[in-house]
């Protein structure tokens, strides 16, 4: 089923705000780590990793989620959790460490929690895999037509969580939908020395589900495979993997040397941007304006200006909370 | 009457977690054998006649799978019971664990709470060896975000299986093989005791003084507690009186239990089945020598396996596992 | 290649060794646990994994193996071990507890070393895999060419460690084979119930590398399809997968009731029995005669006897010997 | 002078590597990103280039698989160097560490010898959170079969280094992030120091006190030596006069150093960036109230990170790991 105009602006706007707000904290991360790079210095400490070229895989499968439905991401999650609906500022202010983020400024980027929004993720490769089967076992427990999707980069799938996770879903039916990000990189080691076949997609087939690959970083091409797992899933039908090829404009995390990446290699990828290529085939084929575009492009600026804004303006938490929220 | 039934620990484990599944619908078990095997060590008997397949759930041998399975599960309202065969298989699930489990309520702020029950077997003694003979509750209290109960009876199992599986935090739940009251393992008699058939719970961080003394403090866990009271009857026909506390929960634990006995006694003993460096005798011979330093009148001792695996034979397992007399005759020393 | 009359004599004798030694451990078992049966107790305490009824997994395998090769096997491991030729006295001293066992009676039976013979095993689950992997990399940097044989259970297919080490095996071509025993049940779970496909050797897909399921609990099946994987890993063409069915006449360990099995289960596959059909097969076809055959048997008994008799006559470990070699 | 060359921790331990390649075939490194990259936190700098990518492996994201490959390898005969990029991914890969490679030897009967190094990164402080900031070397500490080397300056890990890949046991080998000398990441620049070129070797066991002091001991390791160093200036600037003991290695640990220390100080300060609870902490606790009972004047004192996970924001972090200032006030509080 092709999406709505309704849903392709909402996919463009979706689309923006992620750029935008990697484009974002990617300078606001150097606020404060000048003129020596100290990465424990700054408006945002720590390691950053940015999903900036990735948004394809993000928004074609959230498009298909509603707030029931789970998303478990990884340490590369902002794309996800923008896609899934978690509230930009809050996220924002998370990633500031401010009082106000989601986590109250415990978790920091790598660790987004919104039970609201459905949304979790870990900077632990490998660990969306079990959590998300575990929120479709829920759904099937409580006889729901929830599904759960698990996103996770190519070289996480080499880890045995990956696994145990689809043999566990491919037995028990779950209503689960397994994604692979193929950025060709794990760091610096590229896939072709992690990983002994060329798709992972092949891999359904050690659990008797569908695999599929989609070659294009296209938001068209994740809505529809994506679409199809999912229906699948909520169907009752089981789980599905679905691996998507990806780029990844960003080193592994800023400060990365990318001393191991062709030159070029980044450069050659923006040539082929998936947002413009998506806003002229949707605008070619009749279905959208470039106006309507426009205004979504202007919406996300104003979101992130605003996320931003009010992560810089948000109260730190006080040392002392530091002891709160180990248990419930 | 009914009030005196007594019941094996294994048997006190499956009726509470019987009486929450009928209370509660969110409750669910899941592990390897716990369905028509009812749990190599009888935690789960008769629960799959009772509620079916669908809330007892045998797994595959994925631990981290189905582990982490459980962490989603309970993010989104339910309340699984989940099973690692021997805690001596942590490792091939650690991850989930404690980077997960264990923190992302923290991480989340307080706003996701994680009602898991995590149960698992410990202890040696019984030719196992060094993969299947280990206590490691220290590993999981030392890395923040569970709750860690090891009972030491089958009242106590039951009453802090209520409490575990209604806490909204993960708790891990560590039961000894050896204090199941299994048909095919030695247990010690006192580890049958009188269970109420009416639901109960004991709350956490309240150990158990299972003997009071005047001379000297033994505190201890699990089996320990047995041979500790073993120990303490000899030790008092020879006219010392131990006092045997029964820690029950690792985390919360009870300080003040512990202090308030060495204000008493002014001579602690730590014994312990787990591993002697860098783990739970440590830590209660530190608060000792903290927060109890002024009303002790001699060197903290402790009792434990001394660094070394497990290992297979007899006269060697025997030999680094804490036995009754090794309890006695360290008392003896310390209280003389 | 067929075996040699040789090589068949051996596997006749290799087979009824392990046959004799199971079923003479599992009465020596029993000593001391009586009447009321105490895991602890007796001439030998703690789990009792045989293996009677898989010898022809380990046997056919092992036909092709010399020294050199590494062998890495299971909680389940007496067949393994034989078959490798690992000293059977030493064997069954280690098994008793003894101080003139393999591990000086600290590792017990389902850890038994033996670095002469290149062998080893593990009581957890699916440990065989990378360790075979990783003496699978040593042959390989001591350009030699030797190979290592991961054995596991048809249950132990589901655990990370699979999927990790066939994948690291098949990235860096290790000369590895792994050998699934699927005697269908990992202890009171059907195979159906934990593994999402009919059969491991499909899983092969998922890295690239040939996958062989072998039908028949039967000596010369295993030996073809071993000695065709054995000799691709020896000429550098990488690792294998291999299932074979095979039956457990035991239950798990012993004491275990059994309750989840069929109740003519065993009775059925003893008339089925391996070391016969082969042993009928082989004369059949004039490669030997009966009373060869006989002759091994008797080496077997007379081998398992002593075996047993010399473990209980060795004296145990002194105590204190517990605190020796934590360290080399 | 050449002698004087001073190098970062990082470079050091590179150059341990090196030396020890150079005079050893069997002597190779695997781990994700020990390429190219260098090893994220520099520990193969410059290596691959040397050695060539069949001694310099690069590996898929299955620390399961390396890992357990490194005990298969070390078997045949090879001494694989293996790095686990974080302290804190040990939960996917641990009972292929605890399990096999500690075990392996002892269940043998000492037959086999494991000679692997694993190395890992630990600590925070830079706002990594809370699964990529811990120490948890107390928890290797704990279960037997494993050397446990923390290095906290540039000779050290260097003579640290060629000792463990030297060492026919497993040595797991923890560099503090903070110390490694990064262009990216700030660190004390005591960690940068005197380096010889020459290669040589420094024992397990040994601890070194990194200052003389006479009023009260503190005992540290990695990043804390350094701060408890700070907090030593300010307090003899107070007329406290602080012995620091820098453990350097837990297995082998170094109880004398720390009884002859309390000797002389009669007070007791631990400090520690890992978790408080059932830790290193408790354990020279536990030590220091058994064995310098009589020394003691005072109660022995722990400062770590209380048992809450590593937060994020800063503020919080800043907060749980024992800083300069609360080393130095606890000190003082204690001395006085
Ligand atoms: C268990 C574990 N091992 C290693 C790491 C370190 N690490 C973080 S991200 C990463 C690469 C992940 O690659 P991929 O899965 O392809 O995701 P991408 O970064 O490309 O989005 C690694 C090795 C980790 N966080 N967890
Ligand atoms: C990691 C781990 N999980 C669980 C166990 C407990 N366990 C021991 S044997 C076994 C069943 C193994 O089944 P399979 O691999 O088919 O081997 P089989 O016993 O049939 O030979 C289980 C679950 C273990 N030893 N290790
Ligand atoms: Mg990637
Ligand atoms: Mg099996």
């Amino acid at each position: 089923m092709a999406p709505s105009t309704e849903q392709l602006l909402e996919m463009d706007r979706q689309a923006w705000t992620i750029r935008l707000f990697e484009e974002a904290l990617a300078q606001v991360y150097m606020e404060g780590k000048s003129p020596a790079f100290d990465i424990g210095s700054g408006t945002i400490p720590g390691e950053m990793h940015l999903s900036a070229g990735q948004e394809p895989v993000a928004v074609g499968t959230c498009a298909h989620l509603g707030q029931e439905d789970t998303v478990v991401g990884t340490h590369r999650a902002h794309h996800f959790a923008i896609a899934k609906g978690v509230d930009l500022k809050e996220m924002a202010a998370e990633i500031f460490g401010k009082e106000t983020g989601l986590g109250k400024g415990k978790g920091g980027h790598m660790h987004l929690f919104d039970p609201k929004r459905k949304f979790s993720c870990s900077g632990i490769v490998g660990a969306s895999f079990p959590v998300a089967c575990g929120a479709a076992l829920a759904a099937k427990k409580k006889e729901k037509d929830w599904v759960a999707v698990a996103f996770a980069g190519e070289g996480a799938a080499n880890e045995g969580s990956f696994h145990e996770s689809l043999n566990l879903a491919a037995l028990w039916k779950l209503p689960v939908i397994f994604i692979i990000e193929d950025n060709a990189w794990a760091i610096s080691v590229a896939k072709s020395k992690s990983t002994a076949i060329p798709y992972n997609s092949q891999r359904a087939v050690a659990y008797g589900i569908p695999g599929v690959r989609v070659e294009k970083n296209d938001f068209l091409s994740v809505y529809d495979a994506a679409g199809e797992a999912i229906a699948r899933a909520r169907h009752g039908e089981g789980p599905t993997l679905i691996e998507v090829k990806t780029d990844r404009y960003f080193g592994h995390f800023i400060g990365d040397p990318e001393l191991y990446r062709p030159k070029d290699e980044v450069k050659s990828l923006k040539a082929a941007d998936p947002i413009g290529q998506f806003e002229q085939t949707i605008i070619a084929k009749g279905l959208v304006s470039r106006a309507q575009l426009d205004k979504e492009r202007e919406t996300a600026v104003k979101a992130v200006d605003e996320a931003i804004e009010f992560a810089r303006k948000s109260p730190y938490p006080k040392s002392e909370e530091a002891l709160e929220h180990v248990f419930a | 009457m009914s009030n005196e039934r007594e019941l094996t620990m294994a048997k006190a484990i499956a009726e509470a977690i019987s009486q929450e599944m009928e209370r509660d619908q969110h409750v669910f078990v899941m592990g390897e054998d716990v369905g028509v095997y009812g749990g190599i060590f009888g935690a789960t008997q008769g629960l799959l006649s009772k509620f079916g397949p669908e809330r007892i759930m045998d797994t595959p041998i994925s631990e981290t799978a189905f582990i982490g399975a459980a962490t989603g599960a309970a993010a989104e309202g339910m309340r699984p019971i989940v099973e690692l065969m021997f805690v001596d298989f942590f490792g091939v699930c650690m991850d989930q664990i404690y980077n997960h489990l264990a923190k992302n309520t923290y991480m989340s702020g307080g706003n996701l709470h994680l009602p898991v029950v995590l149960t698992t077997a410990i202890g040696g003694g019984y030719g196992d060896a060094a993969q299947h003979s280990q206590c490691l509750y220290s590993v999981f209290a030392h890395t923040p975000g569970l709750k860690i109960v090891v009972p030491s009876t089958a009242y106590d199992a039951k009453g802090l299986m209520i409490e575990a599986i209604r806490d909204d935090n993960p708790v891990m739940y560590f039961f000894h093989k050896g204090l199941m009251g299994l048909g095919w393992m030695r247990y010690p008699e006192r580890s049958v005791n009188v269970v109420p058939e009416r639901s109960y719970t004991i709350p956490f961080g309240k150990a158990d003084v299972k003997r009071p003394g005047t001379d000297i403090t033994i505190v201890c866990l699990a089996m320990m507690v047995h041979c500790a009271l073993d120990a303490a009857e000899k030790l008092s026909k020879e006219g010392i009186e131990a006092e045997v506390i029964d820690l029950r929960t690792l985390v919360p634990l009870d300080r003040e239990a512990v202090i308030a006995s060495i204000k008493k006694t002014h001579k602690l003993l730590v014994v312990d089945e787990d591993y002697l460096g860098f783990g739970l005798s440590g830590e209660i011979a530190a608060i000792a020598a903290d927060e109890a330093f002024e009303y002790l009148d001699a060197p903290v001792k402790r009792l434990a396996v001394p660094n070394v695996p497990i290992p297979y034979s007899q006269p060697l397992e025997q030999f680094v596992i804490p036995s009754v007399e090794a309890i006695a005759e360290a008392a003896r020393s310390l209280a003389r």
